[in-house]
């Protein structure tokens, strides 16, 4: 069991409509779209909100300190307002900070937003800053890369990875058209994966322009209570925080397909693997793909969200590959996968990897109208990505955990 | 008065945001960009616990979490492990501008770098269907009195030809 | 082993390009300085509070402002000032140059605009100014050039 | 219940105009090795639950600033969680990452090079929006100076009261072989300091500052082992005010009495007026020591503070002898351990039992944050 000092509840959930283009708000604005909504949804009042915390990644809207000027829409005037930026993974690593801030006694009722307002920037530009500028500023492509496609299909072969990835990537679509707030919906078919693989546009190597997330406005806030106050507020049924795990990695972008080691020789894990397993570990679960029941993954593309299946999981071989072929992943399988969409269906950065526990969240009430799972969900999976390859990985269960 | 309306024309304002950059390199990173510009050496620094090589160098081992102190001359040939043929234009940050496509890049495993370090660079073929994992490719420098001191300064990697 | 003789500092540039949008709020405000040559401030329904510049809800309460607009200065008075004598390439006006906190006439907060037309020595709280518009408007908050003594 | 959180060891770098000769790696490799060896935690094996970064995309342009130092916190397969607000937070984030049972050791390390952009007033322009502030030429160095004319007039504090206060102020620091600006100042100096925004004269404002500041953060259960000298974090508050200098009354810190106010409710303190043997406070511009000093309840007429004993307040020479702004608060709590764990040389206050430490973020103050520590 992961040990918690108490423990906490998501009793409010909010978020923006999401979309390629929010001329009519500014930042602010739109973030207080999803707070709102939020605070309606736990039916509480912003005099009961103790503390917020928020993230996004600055250099896409040109904001420094941007926490200073959201203020004017994010509840957060008067109160302890927490900012935290980890890249991709910043809205997890709020998901995070807003559970370690009730667990800790500090704070009650904790507001959690993740925020981006794409539009207002270059959204590959912006990323690639993240590269060294004296080695590789010069080189990196945002998040845009072919390495992992590569490495599919190398280890699959060339039609059945390239047709097992954009089947992933219509199922992903076909959940996105039954999510209201998705971005991009394309109505995509099963029939349509021969056309597509020949002409999306490709963008780096067998990445194409329809493997690739989106670059979209919105926002996300859910509200965390400890347990007596959810007891109180106890408008929609909680959702508890059963753990979460953060796992980074070094500096450089190893990409490279080549296998790197640790100080004692072994070869090392990817950090969704690494995640997983300390995830499940601490929480007794020895079957995952049995014993949960649905999973929001932060799939950047549908490359990685394919072959990552492989690593949250816990499976070898072709297994993931076979989840997919098989229809395992889509809201009615087996293994339900972001019934939501997903991130190639909307994303905005620093509200993604939010998002994904929302979206869980939504899936554990019974509240995800049209894209609810057709199950009772005990356990729900959500992950966030970002950075070098970083992992947070975020488990919410339907039943308190106990003390 | 009757209340004013919200206005439907939307106003927005393009900014180009530039900042001057000092930027350090640092003795570790001093030394391998000095190697490039002077000697037209390829410095990795290795791991004294467990090691590994890091090229470019960095001031500590991630893994170990000790400072790598030793370093040692890698490449200038190597052997192509992944890379990428980018065709979507971005903006460079360092100018602001777009850059041209295609283009691609390579994480290429250079000749005695130990524990699977791969280097990135730019590689140089204009043909760009004979990339594949496991060829052979070398640096090419920039010429004399054109190095700067800089990861530039290797202006790319090429296609060995003939050795597999 | 590096030394620290083996450092130096490379000099560079750090660029990216922005499109910010003032959304509908905003643009309301800024639309009426360059067609109207008219500053707005929005009330609050219950305080009848004026804020200036606009915003779409009170921070404090959540309240929606954007309901009634009403007409504030266009002369108001100093509530605060600072003489800028650093020079900036982002400044609106050559130094030295006034930076004045000035609460428009039916406003209950200040602006930070720019002043000019006067001995900067003789800037002071409480001095009346007006908002001087500029001949070019662009939607933009230096429509109003800056403010001068009234 | 909670567990209490103590901090076992701190570290900060020299902080200098510029550290030309590292990377912001280098830097904070040499304050986190400090901390390591102080504590006696392997890095690399399982001691550390968790590292809590403090750095700023904007001021080391790069976007995700704290991918450039996942190796050199050792957080390489570990949880790094970046506040990328002044230092004080990070200190409030990583008592809740203890507190909460997340980790019983925690990491914090924070790092700033204020050199690299050469001008951070480019930095902190960008902070205002770009509708209404960012076009009439703001920046964080405008708005103190509004702020300071607002303070001052309000309480009728003059160029020559500054002046005195940071000649005092100066006179600290020269004790403080850490601190950027050790060179004496007299009343003569500060007069021929150029105007830079009036009130504000170049001496009034902090230099431009590189540094880089860690520590570690304990149980109590774990604390016990890693030293013989824990301080304790038994209060802690924050709050933040209106964006808008105008929806603001500049001249005292609502958002400053909140976090006060929360701090020492939390440390059952009821007279802050006589309840710290040390204050260091985040004092980037002159006028903020007295007016912070005023809005934290340590003195009720901050012109008659500027003219009494002022050993207490800010013996490192505060920040205003130049740390660099992300990591300022990081850099005031640091001090304030120094001193409880009477570890402060000469500029040691004798028999420290509790500090307040303060740290502020965004412009002229909106948001502060204030850490009660004790022995």
């Amino acid at each position: 069991m992961p040990r918690k000092t108490r423990p906490v509840a998501i009793v409010g959930v909010g978020q923006t409509r999401h979309s390629s283009h929010r001329e009519d708000v500014n930042q602010p604005e739109l973030i207080h779209e999803a707070v709102r909504r939020a605070i309606d949804d736990a039916g509480v009042s912003l005099d009961d909100i103790d503390a917020v915390v928020t993230g996004n990644m600055e250099m896409f809207e040109g904001t420094h300190q941007p926490d200073m000027w959201q203020v004017l829409g994010n509840g957060a005037w008067g109160k302890p307002c927490l900012r935290v930026s980890t890249g991709g993974t910043t809205g997890a690593t709020v998901f995070g900070a807003a559970d370690n801030l009730v667990a800790s006694g500090l704070h009650d009722v904790v507001l959690a937003i993740g925020f981006e307002k794409q539009q207002e920037g270059h959204t590959t530009g912006g990323i690639t800053a993240m590269a060294d500028p004296l080695w590789a500023r010069h080189l990196q492509t945002g998040a845009l890369t072919g390495m992992a496609a590569l490495e599919v299909i190398d280890e699959f072969g060339h039609e059945r990875a390239r047709r097992a990835a954009m089947r992933y990537r219509v199922i992903m679509d076909q959940h996105a058209a039954k999510n209201p707030n998705a971005h991009r919906r394309f109505n995509l078919s099963f029939d349509m994966i021969d056309d597509l693989m020949q002409k999306s546009p490709p963008l780096v190597g067998e990445l194409r322009l329809i493997h690739m997330c989106s670059q979209s406005d919105g926002a996300g806030a859910m509200i965390f209570a400890s347990a007596e106050r959810a007891a109180a507020i106890n408008r929609r049924p909680p959702v508890w925080v059963q753990d979460h795990v953060t796992v980074h990695r070094e500096e450089t972008l190893s990409l490279s397909g080549v296998p790197t080691y640790d100080a004692h020789g072994k070869l090392e894990t990817t950090t969704q693997r690494r995640a997983a397993e300390i995830l499940f570990a601490r929480n007794g679960i020895a079957r995952p793909s049995e014993e949960i029941d649905v999973f929001e993954m932060y799939d950047p593309s549908a490359w990685w969200g394919l072959s990552w299946i492989r690593d949250f999981l816990l499976l070898e071989g072709d297994e993931h590959l076979q989840m997919v072929e098989r229809g395992d992943i889509a809201i009615e399988g087996r293994f339900p996968i972001n019934p939501s969409g997903g991130v190639t269906a909307t994303n905005p950065i620093g509200a993604t990897a939010l998002l994904r526990p929302l979206e869980a969240a939504l899936q554990i009430r019974g509240d995800a109208g049209a894209h609810q799972v057709p199950r009772t969900v005990r356990k729900a999976l959500a992950s966030g990505f970002g950075g070098t390859l970083w992992t947070v990985l975020m488990l919410l269960s339907k039943e308190k955990p106990d003390a | 008065m009757p209340p004013k309306p919200l206005s439907e024309e939307l106003i927005h304002r393009e900014h180009m945001a530039r900042f001057p950059q000092r930027w350090s390199t640092g003795p570790v990173m001093g030394k391998f960009l000095k190697a490039l510009r002077d000697e037209k050496r390829i410095m990795a620094n290795v791991c004294p616990r467990c090691g590994r090589s890091q090229v470019p160098p960095r001031e500590v081992c991630a893994v170990c979490r000790v400072a790598a102190t030793q370093f040692e001359e890698v490449g200038p040939a190597g052997t192509l492990r992944n890379f990428d043929v980018v065709y979507y234009a971005s903006p460079d940050p360092v100018t602001g501008q777009s850059r041209e496509v295609p283009y691609a890049t390579a994480y290429v495993e250079l000749d005695g770098a130990k524990g699977g370090a791969t280097f990135w660079h730019e590689l140089h073929e204009t043909d760009m269907t004979k990339l594949r994992r496991g060829l052979r490719v070398r640096a090419v420098f920039e010429e004399d009195g054109k190095r700067t001191g800089a990861i530039t300064d290797i202006k790319y990697f090429e296609i060995i030809e003939g050795e597999a | 082993m590096a030394a620290e003789s083996d450092a130096f500092v490379v000099e560079g540039t750090f660029a990216l390009p922005y499109n910010y949008f003032a959304g509908r709020v905003g643009s309301t405000w800024l639309v009426a300085l360059r067609d109207e040559q008219k500053i707005y401030g929005v009330r609050h329904p219950q305080t009848g509070k004026v804020f200036v510049p606009p915003r779409q809800v009170d921070e404090k309460d959540f309240t929606d402002l954007t309901g009634d607009w009403v007409e504030v200065g266009p002369e108001g008075r100093v509530t605060g000032f600072t003489v800028i004598r650093y020079r900036e390439p982002y400044q609106p006006l050559p130094v030295p140059f006034g930076l004045a906190l000035i609460q428009l006439d039916g406003a209950d907060t200040s602006i930070v605009h720019v002043v000019r037309g006067e001995d900067l020595g003789q800037l002071s709280v409480g001095r009346r100014v007006r908002a001087v518009f500029a001949r070019e408007r662009k939607a933009t908050i230096l429509d109003i050039a800056h403010f001068a003594p009234v | 219940m909670p567990p209490r959180v103590a901090i076992c060891a701190v570290a900060q770098s020299k902080y200098v105009r510029d550290r030309w000769q590292d990377r912001v790696q280098g830097m904070c490799w040499e304050v986190v090795q400090h901390v390591v060896r102080a504590t006696g935690v392997d890095l690399a094996g399982e001691d550390v639950g968790a590292v809590v970064s403090n750095s700023d995309d904007f001021f080391d342009c790069r976007t995700i600033s704290d991918s450039a130092i996942t190796d050199v916190v050792g957080a390489h397969f570990k949880c790094e969680e970046k506040v990328a607000q002044d230092g004080a937070q990070a200190v409030y984030y990583g008592y809740a990452n203890v507190a909460s049972g997340s980790s019983d050791v925690v990491l914090v390390a924070g790092h700033s090079k204020e050199s690299q952009v050469g001008d951070r007033n480019l930095i902190t322009h960008a902070a205002f929006d770009p509708f209404y502030t960012r076009p009439v030429g703001l920046d964080y160095l405008a708005a103190a100076a509004l702020q300071a004319d607002a303070f001052l007039r309000r309480f009728g504090i003059t160029d020559a009261d500054l002046a005195r206060l940071v000649c005092q102020q100066r006179a600290k620091a020269a004790r403080n072989p850490l601190a950027n600006e050790r060179t004496p100042l007299s009343p003569a100096d500060v007069a021929a300091s150029p105007m830079l925004a009036d009130p504000l004269r170049e001496a009034y404002v902090y230099p431009p500052s590189d540094g880089a500041v860690a520590m570690i953060l304990a149980s109590e259960d774990r604390a016990r082992h890693l030293t013989d000298k824990p301080v304790w974090i038994t209060g802690l508050g924050s709050s933040i005010d209106s964006f808008f200098l105008g929806d603001r009354d500049l001249s005292e810190s609502a958002s400053l009495r909140q976090a006060a106010g929360r701090a020492y409710r939390m440390a059952n303190i009821g007279q802050p007026r006589t309840a710290f043997d040390v204050c260091e406070l985040s004092d980037p511009y002159a006028h903020q020591l007295p007016l912070w000093a005023w809005q934290l309840g340590l003195t009720e007429d901050p012109r008659q503070w500027l003219s009494g004993d002022l050993a207490r307040f800010n013996p490192s020479g505060g920040s205003l002898a130049g740390t660099p702004q992300v990591v300022s608060g990081l850099a005031r709590t640091a001090e304030a351990v120094l001193q409880l764990r009477n570890e402060a040389g000469e500029r040691q206050i004798p028999g420290a039992k509790r500090a307040l430490a303060h740290g502020t973020t965004g412009p002229a103050g909106q948001q502060h944050c204030v850490v009660v520590l004790e022995t």
